[in-house]
């Protein structure tokens, strides 16, 4: 067991702890909170392999992908924040609806 | 080890002991003015006796002035933030709690 | 020396892990801010610490940003998500 | 040597379990607030894990979004939800919807996707070098030094460029969405007016820093416009408000100066070089520079704007 490995492990307890919180959960802004860990979570696993070069330095093309991955989920989440008060403004929760329900 | 070392090495563990001190302060202390109170301890003096410790090995002068840095921001907002929260709390009626 | 700046950082991660408890307890709003503060802190001493042990200088930088950015976090609480009405049950 | 390297798990170790748990108290808190505040300390703990694992740029990244971006906007947006519902309404809204059933099996769901993909994991090479080799071997042409920024603005510069395009149209949805931004009422007070006149050119400072330390150690015109974005956040929360005059076409302007920088450059070195982004080795470096600049000043106000919210009008809009 190596230290990517290992940080590769956790990135995938992430997805997977994140995956359950998304489903279940209906509010939407914890839906965004889930997503967010979910992206730390893929971000984690790319970073983490990337360190399997021995060695020398890690692989760079992860890390320059995961830097412009952090910005723009800021920025999605930023629109998903802008939709879900639209949302909650229009309808009065911040949910979506849920036909099979009610 | 030399001399600096093990004077470097007092200085960051009594730095440690004081982020442990504002860490029982926040767990212990019964309101949140008596918490601002011990977190501002490990944010002033925790980091400082730490920066100080790591000052004395520093290979250049570059790195012992931005380690200086650091410590002098952390000291500025920490001050102001716990100003912000104090007299916010203040404001909004939290009590101050007594015996 | 390397082997003190670690071990002084696994302490300060497991301080981290005690302040928790304030953030998960409350019982106020601003409890929970003041908890986070001191994680910001604590992140601090543990990215220069780690700076010295890993020999790395650029982590000096990120332990510059999150100096410069722990109070931001702090202002948008107080300036925007602190309820004017105290609900808080003390 | 021995004691480094359990010291070396033990910290690893902590921070993987500390994440995880602080993951799982934010995604199962009931109370909404404090579930955003776990959000926020593990964002500080990823910029550690960052650390650990040798990428200090993606650190410098998280450390200026995680620290001060993510947490100011999912804050004000708490705020203005609570403002528009009622607070108590979304508890026994949400435990109400899911049946215990449903949840074992959605559990079961999770803990299968957990275990394929933890197999998949443990079951790759322990050794790959990735594209790291063909990094190293065209280094030299990039006109930089740090491979990160050598693949950000060289050898990848097309995504880098659909980057910019995508935090364009994230602004353009929040624009077309909400209504005029709103302030909040009470005065910002000295302190923190003072707090915000000795930070804000304290951060324009460290972005420019980090700009120009990009072609050679970590940083880049990502980590600078973050910086840049959350002075914007710092001088917004102080409630400093430009000029009207600025929020017309110098704004736009602003806002468009780094994707049309890369399209600029883009076209006039498919003119010379025949190739789309294909820089001349000896001019790379400076090229890049611009690049950059242009990018982190988009960036950087972007970033800001989004936290604004809706779209800011000049005064000819009014009219």
């Amino acid at each position: 067991m190596s230290t990517s490995l290992l940080y590769a492990l956790v990135g995938i307890g992430l997805f997977s702890l994140s995956l359950y919180g998304l489903i279940v959960h209906s509010h939407l802004l914890r839906k965004i909170l889930a997503l967010n860990i979910m992206g730390s979570g893929i971000f984690l696993v790319l970073v983490a392999l990337a360190g399997r070069t021995g060695e020398a330095p890690p692989d760079a093309v992860p890390h320059a992908m995961v830097i412009t991955g952090i910005v723009v989920a800021v920025s999605a989440t930023a629109l998903a924040l802008t939709l879900m008060l639209k949302l909650a403004a229009e309808t009065g929760r911040a949910e979506l609806p849920d036909e099979g329900r009610e | 080890m030399m001399l600096i070392d093990y004077l470097s090495a007092v200085l960051l563990i009594a730095g440690a002991v004081f982020f442990l001190a504002g860490t029982v302060g926040l767990l212990r202390f019964s309101d949140v003015y008596m918490r601002l109170h011990a977190l501002t301890k490990a944010d002033n003096v925790g980091l400082g006796l730490m920066t100080a410790g790591l000052v004395m090995q520093a290979e250049s002068w570059a790195v012992a002035g931005k380690l200086l840095l650091i410590w002098l921001l952390v000291l500025l907002a920490g001050a102001g933030v716990a100003h912000l929260i104090a007299s916010g709390a203040l404001k909004r009626g939290i009590r101050v709690w007594k015996r | 020396m390397q082997t003190l700046y670690l071990a002084l950082a696994v302490f300060l991660l497991l301080n981290l892990g005690a302040g928790m408890w304030r953030v998960l307890r409350g019982p106020s709003a601003a409890d929970r801010m003041l908890a986070a503060q001191l994680f910001g802190t604590t992140a601090v001493a543990v990215l220069v610490l780690l700076g010295q042990a890993m020999e790395s200088t650029a982590l000096l930088d990120v332990a510059l940003l999150f100096a410069l950015l722990a109070a931001v976090t702090a202002v948008a609480f107080v300036r925007r998500a602190w309820p004017e009405t105290n609900n808080d049950v003390d | 040597m021995e004691a480094l390297t359990l010291l070396g798990w033990m910290f690893d170790g902590l921070l993987g379990l500390g994440l995880l748990w602080v993951a799982w108290r934010a995604l199962t808190s009931p109370d909404l607030f404090r579930a955003i505040v776990l959000f926020i300390a593990f964002g500080l703990l990823m910029a550690l894990a960052w650390v650990r694992l040798e990428a200090p740029d993606v650190a410098l990244a998280e450390a200026a979004i995680g620290a001060g971006l993510t947490g100011a906007l999912l804050l004000a947006a708490f705020a203005k939800l609570s403002s528009i519902t009622a607070s108590g309404d979304e508890k026994q809204a949400d435990s109400a919807r899911i049946y215990s059933h449903q949840l074992y099996w959605i559990a079961a769901v999770a803990l299968l996707v957990a275990a394929g993909l933890g197999y998949v994991i443990l079951s790759l090479p322990p050794y790959a070098a990735g594209l790291s080799v063909e990094v190293a071997a065209n280094l030299q042409t990039s006109g930089v030094s740090h491979p990160v920024t050598a693949v950000l603005l060289n050898f990848r510069g097309y995504d880098t460029l659909l980057e910019m395009v995508v935090l364009l149209v994230a602004l353009l949805g929040v624009w077309s969405l909400g209504g005029p931004a709103i302030g909040r009422g009470s005065a910002p007070g000295p302190v923190l007016d003072m707090m915000a006149r000795v930070l804000v050119p304290l951060l324009i400072m460290v972005a420019a820093y980090l700009l120009w330390v990009g072609a050679h150690a970590p940083g880049g015109a990502f980590q600078a416009g973050a910086v840049l974005g959350a002075a914007g956040v710092l001088l917004l929360l102080a409630d400093w408000r430009p000029r009207a005059g600025l929020m017309g076409w110098p704004l736009r302007l602003m806002l468009v100066a780094g994707p049309a920088a890369f399209v600029v450059m883009a076209a006039l070195l498919y003119m010379v070089e025949g190739r789309l982004l294909a820089f001349p080795p000896a001019q790379a470096g400076m090229l890049i520079l611009m690049l950059e600049t242009a990018a982190t000043v988009s960036i950087g106000v972007t970033l800001a704007a989004l936290f604004l919210g809706g779209r800011p009008q000049s005064d000819k809009e009014h009219t």
